[in-house]
């Protein structure tokens, strides 16, 4: 690719450990996938698929039982998984920034927009006085606040969920990032504003050339917004490609099952569901994880874990169906 | 704002006259004071001298109008025992009592709040245990107990301090700490969980994600917002701190307003004992009130709402 | 040793306050004030339970032990109580006399005695204390004085409607009655009764430096008193927990700790330099209310005699007060007028059942409640634990100190049943003030518990009788009366056990405590203090 | 929970640190301690008559006063915890006193846990002038002090063990009320309230079957707090000589019956009921910690 690779994440494996050891979680197991300037990458899949351990891991900030027990986290040359955590610290909110789900509660109640959106800028580019407030000022305006000299005197309180996760947006830039991830940015906003946030997004991608990882369970978001999607299921990668091949011919039956299952505009077909329910993270079922809920399940499914298949689309896939095609073929 | 005052102004009238009513009932129904006036050899006609001087022969609810009617102009009656009029008593007194209510609340600040944020941070290791056993170590031990043991080791044989009495700040020291210790415990548990609460909020999460130092994480942004109940406990400790601190200013003979109090009750002094619970429960409005100014100041959320 | 008289003139301060500030400039030589041995050092005296500010005010004695504490230091009385004198030792007076027919009594003033504010003692003070009086027994006085007249600037005589044969013990007795404390009538009317009892103003030997109510009493030495007074600072402080008061003791916080409670005597008495004061205080005895009902067992005398076989005085003596008490004889304490001596009760557990079983109780019988005197329920619990060895089972009642006076003065309808009541009480000055408040039918305390009509007949003639040997034959008839019939159990005289500090100079523990009508320790101008 | 950064790559390791931890971690799950030191005392005081060597009001026949414990010298193994003022068996005044304690901790917490519940329920729920009365009357209440109540009974009805179950009940029912209140105004807003009020169920009804349940176990996990608090104030009382009566043996009693011999240096008068109650406070404690986790993570901030 011409433009070369912001993240490269190879085989990445972060694991709970719970109740003393007893019973481990693997929450992340074995992901891999690489991210170049200006591109978004779309990380898809149910709850409890790993899409928010993966983005924790990437900035070092598990809970308290998360161990990162394998792989790497290339970002600027460096494997963040070696770094301590005061190296870590001078990389998160300055290189990479987070966008967090809930709006109405990732702003601290006591303290004013000012405060929150300078802490950045204040801590990391070392900005006082007149070109601290200039600077806060420029990024309410990048984020389309109106007259921000004002709001940014008030509290997130006096604010809509709309305006608020605008704030966070400009506090993710306030560190003039490389990587901002979203994890799933959205889902707390009623649907016009999340149209007008994701038009946000995509400018200030534009303008800054900032990476993009967009943690999101809602494929309509991924179409609209992504260059790129991840598939995730039960801790594991099992498709990536480009939006347009993922849409048009998915590889894996997870993703078929996630694209059935998604209303089209004027279609009549029932809506496909996908029978069973999520895997326990602790006991994985034997070979593919998705076996016991997958219809085109075969033997081999069910005692061998599938490698990636590369069909060469540019997307990858891990499931036995590819091997016999491939064979064919 | 100010709708918001002239509420608070109706809930302290109400307070008060519930307060009054009660304790005038209460301590009428304790006994009589003239037998304890009287001297040992004293005749009928004695006892009706006294009871008429004190105008305790007119009917309650006669006594309970013109002691209502005084304490609204500030006069709160003559004790039967001091002959000096309970608001001056009181007001003798109350420095003594604010000095060791506040040295207490301040052993209980000093020692719980951090106490409790450390084992906050450090949950389920073994500084949360230690904090967690002096918590529970703190809430079983009568104050008295250890007012006591406190005299026999630092007076009596370190003879570091005095054993009693007041004085400069070396009088104080055994007194607050008996005092504090017990609200030290209460503080420390409550900062602790409501610390906990903090650190799991979303916002401390961004606040993390930005690459603030911890120190900054947990001082400012945590500790802020974790501090609104820690001051309505300790607002509520305050009063009983001032005001109920009776056995420990028994035990190191500390010129509080518990010991008047409890003199008061022993000795059916009716004007002191009035007096002096009615100014119990204006010091309560007026912490409560400062509390809630407080509120205000630090949670904006509360300052645009009333 | 009378001291040299100091007849300051205006003129002559002058002088004196120039020598001062020149001696001061100098060599700052303390300025030895114009008496013999000029009062110097400090003394701390740690009290068991709080003052009220109307103990510093004569005029309203309200007729209990503990303001005469304050009198001897801030008052002086015509005549009072001290040392060996019971009632008689002059003071303001330098004599006094009662006329043959008791019906007046003439004192003669001290020369040149003055109150702290420098204001010389006048009859007229003397007058107006007299009439000004409402404190404790005034009532008497009232009735029985006829007017008070000014003979001379020297001489007050009081004359009395009819023989009043009481007046010099109830005159003189500082814990029964205040008339006789002169207190400076201009002063005290220009302050009030109130605001003298905050900063009272009188001829006694300290007068008020500070005073925080209830807390602490800070004296200092008034050096125109007519005798030495040796301690320079007389300081009070109010220490109710007997385990501080202990501790200050020992940390030498406290010259003198009243009080101390009988598990600490034994080890107190170790403490280096310390000496203890037991001193005899209180008489507790029992009563049986009710007991003329004949349903009443104890209307039996033999059952009343058992009682008193069956408490062993000697071991309550040794438990209570570390053996420093004494097993009485007489109810009425012998430091009072009349009262007779009687022989200490033996014990004997076997006679008591015997004489059970010939009341008609073999196996003896059970008492609804044995009621202490507040805060003394371990000696309730020890007489339980003797009577229940002769088969007398009572439990015991416990009543907050205020509950159980009103109580008593409720009378017999109070104490329905089978009761036992262990009450204890000082009082000074006659006997008779002891009958008449817990003996006599409708006293104070008595109420109608007791009544023996006899022994009431003979008290009312005691009290009209104006010839004190008839008086005295009467007294000891109706004592003999109740202690021969057990009306009433005497059990012992407990000890107001006091400890004196190392600082405190003295052969024997006498030396601080001399008055024997009392528990404390005055005359205060006598104690002295190592410097 | 707080958020520890992870670090590099690590083999899986045991989080909870030494046997500090492992101790925090048994007592945590199951609230091993708290149940045998609870279990014991409510065993002792059951079997009190039983076990108890000697009659607990009575001087031991033969016993001199003040006798140390067995192990000290001079002390007798017949009086194996030594004797008190009065030449009783401690042991047996203990046993006997655990009784006392345990009835006065858990009565006087019912007590104050009844009536503040119900009030809290009341005014939180029924809200109104009804929750404006309530609220003065605890405000006015915090200011009353304890010993003018316990007076105030034994003057009436004179001193009894149930007088102080009452008078700590009266006193401690105000701190219940308002958490109780706080805790219904939450429950009120929640839907499934709004539902059953809006099905017409009455309001006692709606009470009955939502409201108490929900609010059971904040409830207990006061309770289990209060029941410390009640032992120590019983204490307290028995210090300003206005507490349970003697000669009925009750640590508060015990404790500031002896506290001058802690000056004389027979400690040990104070130390057992100074202990007993440090126990049971501290299981009742423990309990309450382990009841309040296992209930609900919601009360963790009581």
């Amino acid at each position: 690719m011409a433009r070369d690779a912001v993240l490269r994440v190879a085989d990445l494996q972060t694991h709970f450990f719970t109740f003393g050891g007893a019973r481990v979680v693997r929450a992340v197991d074995g992901v891999s996938f690489t991210l170049h300037a200006g591109e978004t990458l779309g990380l898809v899949g149910e709850s409890g698929s790993g899409k928010t351990t993966t983005c924790l891991s990437i900035v070092g900030l598990l809970p308290r039982a998360g161990r990162i027990v394998g792989g790497s986290v290339l970002f600027e040359g460096a494997d963040l998984t070696r770094k301590s955590q005061r190296e870590l610290r001078r990389i998160r909110g300055r290189r990479i920034a987070v966008i967090l789900q809930d709006p109405m509660a990732s702003l601290n109640p006591l303290f004013t927009i000012f405060r929150q959106v300078a802490e950045p800028a204040f801590f990391h580019q070392h900005l006082r006085g007149r070109s601290l407030r200039e600077r806060v000022q420029s990024l309410l305006r990048a984020v389309r606040i109106p007259s921000p000299e004002w709001r940014m005197r008030e509290y997130p309180h006096q604010m809509s969920g709309g305006m608020r996760q605008r704030i966070v947006g400009a506090i993710a830039l306030a560190g003039g990032p490389r990587l901002v991830i979203a994890d799933e940015p959205t889902t707390n906003l009623d649907v016009t504003i999340q149209a007008q946030y994701l038009d946000l997004l995509k400018d200030i991608q534009r303008e800054t050339g900032v990476a993009l990882i967009f943690v999101t369970h809602n494929l309509g978001i991924v179409a609209k917004m992504c260059d790129r999607v991840a598939v995730m299921y039960a801790g594991k990668l099992v498709e990536q490609a480009p939006v347009r091949e993922l849409f048009d011919a998915p590889k894996h039956p997870y993703t078929r099952a996630l694209l059935g299952s998604m209303p089209k505009l004027g279609s009549k077909e029932p809506l496909y569901s996908i029978r069973g329910h999520p895997p326990n993270l602790a006991s994985l079922p034997s070979g593919c994880s998705f076996h016991p809920r997958c219809p085109d399940v075969m033997p081999r499914c069910m005692t061998e874990e599938p490698r990636d298949f590369r069909p060469g689309d540019g997307s990858v896939a891990r499931c036995w169906l590819l091997d016999d095609v491939l064979t064919r073929s | 704002m100010s709708q918001f005052i002239i509420r608070r102004i109706l809930y302290s009238v109400v307070t008060l006259f519930i307060l009054s009513a009660t304790i005038f009932l209460i301590v009428r129904l304790t006994g009589d004071p003239v037998a304890l006036m009287a001297e040992a050899s004293a005749r009928p006609e004695d006892l009706e001298r006294i009871r008429h001087q004190w105008g305790l022969d007119r009917s309650w609810p006669v006594q309970y109008a013109t002691f209502m009617q005084n304490a609204l102009t500030g006069e709160l009656g003559k004790s039967f025992n001091y002959r000096l009029p309970v608001s001056e008593l009181y007001f003798q007194r109350l420095p003594n009592s604010l000095t060791l209510g506040l040295a207490a609340t301040l052993i209980s600040l000093l020692i719980g709040i951090p106490a409790g944020i450390i084992s906050a941070v450090k949950v389920n290791t073994a500084w949360d245990n230690v904090a967690k056993g002096v918590a529970l170590l703190g809430l079983s031990i009568p104050g008295f107990w250890l007012g006591l043991v406190l005299i026999l080791v630092f007076s009596v044989w370190l003879r570091w301090l005095p054993t009693s009495g007041s004085g400069d700040w070396r009088h104080v020291v055994m007194p607050a700490l008996a005092l504090g210790w017990y609200f030290a415990a209460s503080m420390l548990r409550l900062t602790r969980s409501s610390m906990l609460e903090v650190l799991g909020s979303e916002y401390i999460k961004l606040a993390r994600l930005k690459g603030l130092p911890d120190f900054v994480v947990i001082a400012m942004h945590a500790f802020k917002n974790a501090l609104i109940p820690v001051f309505t406990l300790a607002g509520v400790n305050m009063v009983v701190m001032v005001n109920a601190a009776v056995i420990i200013e028994v035990i190191f003979a500390w010129p509080g307003i518990g010991r008047l109090l409890y003199e008061g009750i022993f000795q059916r002094d009716f004007p002191l004992v009035q007096g002096v619970v009615i100014m119990a429960g204006f010091m309560i409005i007026g912490i409560n009130l400062f509390v809630d100014v407080l509120y205000a100041f630090i949670d904006p959320r509360i300052r645009l709402s009333r | 040793m009378k001291r040299p008289r100091f007849e300051a003139s205006g003129l002559f301060t002058l002088l004196a306050a120039a020598l001062i500030l020149g001696a001061v400039a100098s060599a700052a030589i303390p300025f030895a004030s114009p008496a013999g041995a000029a009062a110097k050092g400090k003394l701390v005296l740690a009290w068991h339970a709080g003052f009220a500010s109307r103990w510093l005010d004569p005029q309203e004695h309200d007729g209990t032990a503990t303001p005469d504490n304050f009198f001897t230091a801030i008052h002086d009385a015509l005549i009072k109580n001290q040392g060996t004198a019971l009632y008689d030792y002059p003071a303001l007076a330098e004599h006094f006399s009662v006329a043959a027919d008791a019906k007046s009594a003439t004192f003669t003033l001290r020369k040149g005695v003055k109150f702290h504010n420098g204001d010389p003692v006048t009859p007229q003070d003397v007058k107006f204390s007299y009439e000004n009086y409402r404190g404790a027994k005034a009532d008497v006085f009232k009735k029985k004085t006829e007017r008070v007249e000014i003979v001379d600037d020297r001489t007050i005589r009081f004359v009395f409607k009819e023989p009043f044969l009481d007046f010099a013990i109830l005159f003189g007795t500082a814990n029964v009655a205040g008339p006789g404390w002169v207190v400076p009538e201009k002063y005290y009317k220009q302050v009030g009764a109130d605001g003298f009892k905050q900063k009272p103003i009188g001829a006694g030997p300290y007068k008020l430096a500070r005073h925080e109510p209830g807390v602490r009493v800070e004296m200092e030495a008034f050096d125109g008193y007519y005798r030495p007074v040796n301690v320079k600072q007389l300081v009070m402080i109010s220490v109710p927990e007997a385990a501080t008061r202990v501790a200050m003791l020992e940390r030498g916080e406290a010259d003198i700790v009243y009080n101390v409670p009988g598990e600490l005597i034994t080890k107190v008495g170790k403490l280096p330099g310390v000496t203890l004061a037991p001193v005899l205080s209180g008489s507790f005895f029992i009563e049986f209310p009710g007991f003329q009902d004949p349903k009443n067992p104890f209307h039996d005398k033999r059952v009343r005699e058992a009682v008193s076989l069956a408490v062993d005085r000697r071991a309550m003596n040794q438990a209570e007060t570390a053996g420093m008490g004494k097993p009485t004889g007489n109810w009425i304490n012998n430091d009072v007028q009349y009262a007779i001596e009687w022989p200490e009760y033996p014990r004997n557990v076997e006679k008591a059942k015997q004489l059970l079983r010939e009341a008609g109780y073999p196996n003896g019988f059970d008492v609804d409640w044995v009621t202490p005197l507040p805060t003394f329920y371990s000696r309730g619990e020890r007489l339980i634990a003797q009577l229940r060895e002769v088969g007398i089972r009572g439990r015991l009642q416990t009543m907050e100190r205020g509950i159980y006076f009103q109580r008593l003065q409720g009378g017999l309808k109070e104490f329905p049943g089978t009761q036992i009541i262990l009450h204890g009480v000082r009082i000074a000055g006659s006997w008779s003030f002891w009958y008449e408040g817990h003996f006599k039918c409708g006293g104070f305390n008595s109420r109608d518990r007791i009544c023996v009509k006899d022994l009431d007949g003979k008290f009312d003639q005691y009290e009209r009788s104006i010839n004190p040997a008839e008086r005295k034959k009467l007294a000891e008839e109706i004592q003999r009366g109740i202690l021969d019939n057990y009306y009433l159990v005497p059990v012992f005289r407990h000890a107001f056990v006091n400890a004196i500090g190392p600082r405190v100079v003295l052969q024997k523990w006498q030396d601080v405590f001399p008055t024997i009508t009392t528990g404390y320790a005055y005359p205060w101008e006598d104690i002295k203090v190592k410097d | 929970m707080a958020t520890i950064p992870a670090n590099t790559r690590l083999a899986a390791r045991r989080t909870a640190s030494g046997w500090l931890g492992a101790l925090v971690k048994a007592a945590r799950e199951a609230p091993l301690m708290a149940v045998i030191i609870l279990g014991g005392l409510v065993l002792v005081a059951l079997l009190a008559d039983l076990i108890a060597p000697y009659d607990p009001t009575l001087p031991v026949k033969g016993a001199e006063m003040f006798v140390p414990p067995f192990w000290m010298e001079g002390g007798s193994v017949a009086t194996p915890l030594g004797t008190d003022f009065q030449g009783r068996d401690i042991l047996s005044r203990l046993i006997y006193g655990a009784r006392v304690s345990l009835v006065v901790g858990l009565m006087g917490t019912l007590v104050a846990g009844g009536i503040g519940t119900a009030m809290g329920i009341l005014s939180g729920y029924v809200g109104g002038w009804v929750d404006q009365i309530i609220m003065r009357v605890t405000d006015a209440w915090l200011a009353l002090p304890a010993i003018v109540f316990a007076i105030f009974l034994a003057a009436m009805v004179g001193p009894s063990m149930w007088n102080i179950i009452v008078i700590l009940g009266a006193v401690y029912w105000t701190r219940y009320a308002r958490v109780i209140r706080g805790e219904v105004l939450t429950l009120r807003e929640r839907d499934f309230v709004k539902l059953a009020e809006i099905a017409g169920a009455s309001k006692l009804r709606v009470i009955k079957k939502h409201i108490l349940p929900n609010v059971m176990n904040t409830a207990t996990v006061l309770a289990s707090l209060t029941v410390g608090v009640v032992i120590i104030a019983e204490a307290s009382l028995s210090f300003l000589g206005v507490g349970v009566p003697p000669p009925q043996p009750a640590w508060g009693l015990m404790l500031s019956e002896a506290r001058p011999t802690l000056m004389a240096g027979q400690w040990w008068l104070t130390v057992f009921p100074g202990a007993c109650i440090l126990l049971i406070v501290l299981a009742t404690q423990l309990f309450g910690d382990w009841l309040r986790v296992r209930l609900d993570p919601q009360t963790r901030n009581l």
